[in-house]
């Protein structure tokens, strides 16, 4: 059976994330393969965002720099997983998915600088009027 | 394994040959399902050649179609066209990407 | 610091990185941090835009440098002069411009007093470069004269500016007329 | 009939919004010093942000993506990441050069130094970003903008020899006295004043905000075709201002305040007031653009929600990039570095790096994929790559210029 065909570096790579209340959840910085149990060829299981994925695709001294620098800022323990693939809704100019984006593990940074900056400062918690 | 393990490799046939780097990798929905979203999306082949940048900025896209842009301005390197190796041809994904040979030459392998 | 300023911009050709993503497979950040990884092509470009910033940072670009010859100590001085006569006209239409009741106070103490920083600055500029011969000396005496003069003049008027008494600009207008004047025969001579 | 009325509005928003202080900077010195024989650069550099300006609009409404989305989309992670940096410090070091003129309009006003105007400027800046809607924003400052029509006023009143001045603006001739290096500087100064990038960051992402679709392409063009053109012309009238009451005596310019000298001699206190309202709508409404286009360009590249319609918690690194840009521009502001250095070195280096921004526009402005059957024209592809070579060859001119020319002394 054939099914639809698209290139994973134009269609996928890079692009725009977005969560099931229309806000922006990061970039598809790589995408997480697996190759079945009997073999044959891989197929795309996640969405890997954040988390030194794009640091690591950089490459060289950049990469490094920008490695450490997201291992600073986000390193939780645990290593993050990939977005499953399971919860793509639809793709199109963006790729939306049926999460919101507190629950992935690329929010977290964001969180942070939330609750420990952004809301604290007067008027943070309405859109301007 | 990651599609950055295999965008930007080199591509080397078992006889030696070199076929260019991964430009891309061309994918078909009919994969086992995932989740809600349905058939997961296989790797079909991967599309090998040269001029990166053009490729990158979709100048040299083969599908769905292209930009009218490389009509004209960027003809000339359209013969430098990448082309699809199949994924059945992929012998090994390490330090280079080996392939066997084009079947269209010698007898189909592996 | 004219000549050997000229910096070589190191790597400025470097060009852009180009697609080599994907390089490294397999290593983790933590061994990203230490370990040799793939070549580093934007290097040009991280050289070219630290060079960039030096430039830039550093103000190395000045108008006016050093003078290895009476020659370009001579241009020198004229340039001095000449922004010294740019101030001086200013001033003047800035006096013009009070008499006619054109001008707010506040306005008009701003603009005159950048316009002495102007002179006092081309002034100080110039007095700081080496003479290189006798001269030399001599111009240099002479051009530095009449900038006292001009930035006598100037500074009178941004006092009277200052003070919110723009009638009183007026009054300067003829010490500012002589320093033109004296400024411009200063050209003639060097030119 | 409401719908004329908000296009009309558009156009009066865009033609007060057109003018920052790199345009006030460059077209005042170049009127003193090389009258209009550098109109032609200005004139080409707003044909250049109007068929870039348009294109990034339209694949705004049609594909609902900023430039920058499409920037590391198009060039690559790693591409797009040294783009990201060139753009992102050229951003910084025009928000500190409008910053700093916002503080300069108010030194005109008070005569207290603009170093101590700096602080309360920025906060300013920033508590508009924070709380004022986002079309509210854009409106107040671009139609506050519009009192610098005074200068153009203050042309025709100083009833200059027409002939004469036109003359050199048709006729564009090296001055006695000027080197060709020199004259081409300010040419690439005068070009990347009326490109400078974060105009399309902030213009593209706007439409996106304001949900653009389709049907507002009639607006966002009027914009671009009426209003940029109509702003332009007061870049003109400045250096027209400056060309016939400073170039005949020999002055040149390098002070904020001097620009506003012609117009108050030709109209009095009034219009010198309209003038310093004006550079100070000019400045406030470009620092309100460059501090958000900051926060646009780093949120774009790695997908972190960006935008003023969301409060701001929920675009938290998006308001603190927005907040950081602006402090740190104070700071260097406050090493009291001359602005009007900074204005020229910003406006340059956005020369040299237009390709970075506008190149990718182009791209995808053709793609099919993206823009469906809205792709460029046959026609607004001619111009287009014609600018795209223009925009090469100034921006390749641009450093070696600046510095054979000691950046145009």
């Amino acid at each position: 059976m054939a099914g639809r065909m698209l290139l994973a570096g134009f269609a996928l790579l890079d692009r725009q994330i977005v969560d099931r209340d229309g806000r922006m959840a990061g970039k598809v910085d790589d995408l997480e393969l697996a190759e079945p149990d009997g073999g044959g060829a891989p197929y795309v299981t996640g969405l890997v965002s954040g988390r030194g994925a794009l640091a690591r695709r950089i490459g060289g001294r950049l990469g490094r720099a920008a490695a450490w620098l997201s291992a600073r800022l986000e390193a939780s323990g645990e290593q993050p997983g990939p977005i499953p693939f399971g919860v793509v809704r639809e793709l199109g100019n963006h790729i939306e998915i049926t999460l919101t984006r507190e629950d992935l593990d690329s929010f977290e940074l964001e969180r942070r600088l939330r609750d420990g900056v952004v809301a604290k400062i007067p008027g943070a918690r309405h859109a301007p009027e | 394994m990651r599609l950055s393990d295999l965008l930007g490799q080199e591509v080397v046939t078992e006889g030696g040959e070199h076929l260019g780097r991964v430009r891309d990798v061309r994918l078909v929905q009919d994969g086992p399902l995932l989740g809600t979203w349905g058939a997961a999306f296989r790797v079909d082949a991967l599309i090998v050649g040269r001029g990166a940048v053009l490729a990158r900025l979709g100048l040299t896209r083969d599908t769905p179609s292209e930009p009218d842009l490389l009509q004209r301005p960027f003809g000339p390197f359209r013969r430098r066209r990448p082309v699809p190796v199949p994924w059945d041809r992929v012998v090994e994904v390490g330090d280079v990407i080996r392939v066997t040979d084009d079947p269209t030459r010698r007898s189909p392998g592996g | 610091m004219s000549q050997g300023r000229r910096s070589r911009l190191p790597g400025w050709h470097g060009g852009w990185p180009g697609g080599r993503n994907g390089k490294e497979r397999d290593i983790d950040a933590t061994i990203l941090l230490r370990s040799e990884v793939a070549p580093a092509r934007p290097r040009g470009v991280g050289r070219a835009a630290v060079a960039i910033a030096l430039l830039v940072t550093c103000g190395c670009i000045q108008p006016v440098g050093p003078a290895r010859t009476s020659e370009s100590y001579r241009a020198k001085a004229t340039t001095t002069a000449e922004a010294g006569i740019s101030a001086a006209e200013s001033a003047s239409l800035v006096i013009d411009g009070a008499d006619e009741e054109r001008l707010l106070p506040p306005y008009t103490a701003v603009l005159l007093s950048e316009l002495e920083d102007d002179a006092g600055g081309a002034a100080s500029t110039f007095s700081g470069i080496q003479p290189p011969s006798a001269e030399a000396d001599r111009v240099r005496a002479d051009l530095l004269d009449r900038m006292a003069d001009l930035q006598d003049a100037l500074a009178e008027l941004r006092i009277d500016a200052r003070r919110g008494d723009l009638e009183a600009l007026a009054d300067v207008r003829p010490a500012l007329r002589d320093a033109v004047d004296q400024l411009e025969a200063f050209v003639e001579e060097q030119g | 009939m409401k719908k004329l009325s908000g296009i009309a509005l558009g156009i009066l928003t865009a033609m007060g919004g057109f003018v920052d202080i790199g345009d006030i900077v460059a077209n005042a010195e170049t009127g003193a010093r090389f009258r209009l024989s550098l109109a032609w650069a200005v004139v080409l550099g707003v044909g250049g942000i109007v068929v870039y300006a348009e294109m990034a609009g339209r694949v705004a409404a049609i594909s609902h993506r900023p430039v920058f989305d499409l920037v590391r989309e198009r060039l690559g992670a790693r591409m797009g990441l040294a783009n990201l940096f060139a753009s992102f410090f050229i951003t910084l070091l025009t928000l500190i050069a409008e910053v700093a003129g916002i503080a300069l309009a108010l030194e005109l006003v008070t005569d207290v130094s603009y170093l101590l105007w700096l602080p309360l400027t920025a906060l300013l800046v920033w508590l508009v970003i924070w709380r004022m809607r986002f079309e509210a924003m854009e409106r107040l400052f671009g139609l506050m903008g519009l009192v610098l029509i005074a200068i153009a006023v203050g042309v025709w009143r100083l009833d200059p020899d027409w002939g004469n001045l036109l003359g050199s603006a048709t006729r564009p001739l090296v001055p006695a006295g000027e080197g060709h290096p020199t004259y081409l500087y300010y040419a690439v100064a005068l070009f990347g004043a009326a490109m400078t990038p974060y105009e399309v960051f902030f213009f593209s992402s706007g439409g996106v905000e304001e949900r653009w679709t389709r049907r507002d392409l009639a607006i966002s063009r009027a914009n671009v075709f009426v209003g940029f053109p109509l702003g332009g012309l007061l870049s003109l009238a400045l250096m027209a201002s400056t060309a016939i009451v400073f170039a005949p005596r020999g002055i040149q310019v390098s002070h904020l305040s001097q620009a506003a000298l012609p117009t108050a001699l030709a109209l009095g206190k009034v219009g010198l007031a309209l003038v310093i309202v004006g550079f100070f709508a000019a400045t406030f409404g470009a620092a309100l653009e460059t501090a958000l286009s900051a926060g646009y360009t780093v949120s774009q590249y790695f997908g972190w929600q960006w935008g003023k319609l969301v409060a701001p918690r929920d675009a938290s690194r998006f308001h603190l990039l927005v907040l950081g840009s602006i402090a740190a521009s104070v700071l260097v502001g406050l090493t009291a570095v001359d602005p009007i250095k900074v204005t020229e070195y910003s406006i340059v280096l956005s020369a040299a790096a237009l390709p970075l921004t506008y190149f990718p526009i182009l791209v995808v402005a053709n793609d099919r994929d993206y823009m469906g059957d809205a792709v460029n024209s046959k026609l607004g592809n001619v111009f287009a790559f014609g600018y795209l070579v223009l925009i090469v060859v100034a921006s390749l001119a641009a450093l070696p210029l600046m510095i054979a020319t000691r950046a145009g002394a």
